[in-house]
């Protein structure tokens, strides 16, 4: 067996309006299942995925801030949330379901630099 | 008022085929006439059978036809998009040597002129994409 | 003839710097799907002229959480006056 | 058979990356077809498609460039490009291979106006 | 160097999956591996044997079956992606009563395990769409 | 460990602003498909870093008749230059 890899997930789609936003999650909670070292990156309009409140029965899909929670029950212990994109949208760490640790641009490409692979949805 | 609905946007890839089968049965549920359904692009894959989804989710294709089905819309699928995304009724499966049906009978596979003699014969045009 | 424009995008992919310039005194702008994100932030829909009238979709709202986030220069409207809407005016233009 | 009605297509997007540029010229073409009155518009990444010495051989994929060269064959007269988003991305309609005749936004704000149903892809 | 290639896009309504491919024959030319390809998404259609284009184009599902057999690649459609677009091979279509096999005998489907296994068998991953 | 980046989408819809935050000295951007565009206008790239390496998908710019109009600071490159650069550096980030 190769040695556990270090992967980099940058989410940077809303939630609802695509589909992307699940299949990132998707591939994210695999990778931990298959015990990789997982970084979960709220970067963007993935930051609107974070918002409290959320119930998506009104458009017949599933809540997707339900499924954010299973992050932690994987395993994925580091979730982070780039600050320029909260900011730029007026929210604050208080509006999010999520502990999400607000990092810096520079702290994220720290995160890209040491990553083995990076996936970006 | 007369409405004809466009469909530009495949199912769960995006919202917008689920937005524009409930403003569908909103419209008829207000008395107005739905002339035509008409799925463009990669909205011929809301007419798919093949499509399956969990236990747990509704099937955006099975409430269509069942919207279709109930209140005998005219639903077509452009056959341009059809045929390179594999939306096939039994014609052309049988043209193209393929032994597969993958468009439910609630929807007719025909051309672009479809589209325009909607936009002619109706008050409103309402395009999801 | 009056014009109602539907915006699904959110502000970073939507077309509505470009819509924002075409319509007219008159004219409705409705947002929905992620097009409601454009509704958090007066500043996002600040160009749109001020006789221009601005609905975002209830559902879209409340599917993310923010049904109680939106600028007041914005009406929340249900389905229903979606289609009422569509009948007030003239023709409707989806920017997608 | 109904009265002759204005079709308006707002054509936005560059060639190639999608197909949304093909399908919105599939609609004009059907349209002229049926003998409806049709304006054609370029407008924000749309005016890529309007660059000469395009040859899409090399991506496998059919040159839309010389598919526009229809427009006029089908019969569709008003042919428009929006000045702002040519002159944003650098472009001037010496560069343009059919005479697509610059808008301003105004102008293009009355020809809305006056269309029974608009297109835009 | 060891490659695995990670495809998003449906093929013709996006240039992606195009360039995958190419890019997928140019690794092999110069006597790299791929260690898998593996289809996400609207990718899976990149897998559809339904799909019919014109005469005069290049069938870019024939074109992957092709390399894929050729070169001997392992080649993975994500199940949850593939059921959802109607992405069927025999077991599944049995599973869900369906009476047609939609997917091309040159690709497997298989859970997003294959795709993990594949970032960490690999050098090299890289995803177009 | 350097990274090459591929950028994919035009510059409207692109994400040139976020990825040119994230680049490194050391890091490559790679432009292919409507991603070409940003390569026209030198304005466009003028937020990366100076030792960050700029290229282009040649046959991108030839399908879309621009293969005279790149700016100076962006090396026009083949698939196989394309295969090289993904062994040369670590990692390939796609924004799509």
């Amino acid at each position: 067996m190769p040695q556990k890899k270090i992967l980099t997930f940058l989410s940077r789609s809303a939630p609802y309006g695509s589909d992307h936003a699940q299949l990132c999650l998707d591939m994210a909670l695999a990778s931990a299942v298959f015990e990789q070292q997982v970084n979960y990156v709220f970067l963007d309009d993935g930051i609107y995925q974070l918002l409290k409140d959320q119930n998506a029965e009104s458009i017949g899909a599933k809540t997707l801030g339900n499924a954010l929670e299973t992050l932690e029950l994987y395993g994925i212990e580091t979730v982070l949330v780039d600050a320029v994109s909260l900011a730029q949208r007026g929210f604050s760490t208080a509006d999010l379901l999520l502990p999400a640790q607000p990092v810096s641009r520079a702290e994220l490409s720290a995160v890209l630099r040491d990553s083995d692979a990076v996936f970006n949805l | 008022m007369k409405f004809s609905v466009v469909i530009h946007a495949a199912p769960y890839s995006a919202q917008a085929a689920h937005s524009a089968l409930r403003f569908s049965r909103e419209v008829l549920a207000q008395g107005h006439e739905i002339y035509r359904l008409f799925f463009f692009g990669d909205g011929v894959h809301n007419a798919s059978r093949l499509a399956v989804v969990p236990q747990d989710e509704a099937s955006l294709q099975a409430d269509w036809e069942d919207l279709i089905t109930e209140q005998k819309l005219d639903s077509v699928v452009c056959v341009t998009s059809a045929l390179r995304r594999g939306i096939l009724n039994a014609t052309e499966a049988k043209r193209h040597e393929l032994d597969a049906v993958s468009i439910r009978d609630s929807s007719e596979i025909a051309g672009l002129g479809q589209l325009i003699d909607a936009v002619t014969h109706s008050d409103r045009v309402v395009n999801f994409g | 003839m009056s014009c109602l424009h539907l915006i699904n995008r959110s502000p970073v992919q939507g077309a509505l710097p470009v819509c924002s310039t075409l319509v007219r005194g008159g004219d409705g702008v409705l947002f929905i799907e992620d097009g409601i994100y454009h509704c958090l932030q007066a500043e996002l829909i600040s160009n749109l002229p001020p006789d221009v009238e601005l609905y975002c979709l209830r559902e879209d709202l409340l599917a993310r959480g923010v049904g109680s986030r939106v600028t007041e220069t914005v009406e929340s409207i249900n389905y229903s006056r979606f289609v009422e809407l569509c009948c007030e005016f003239d023709k409707v233009v989806s920017w997608f």
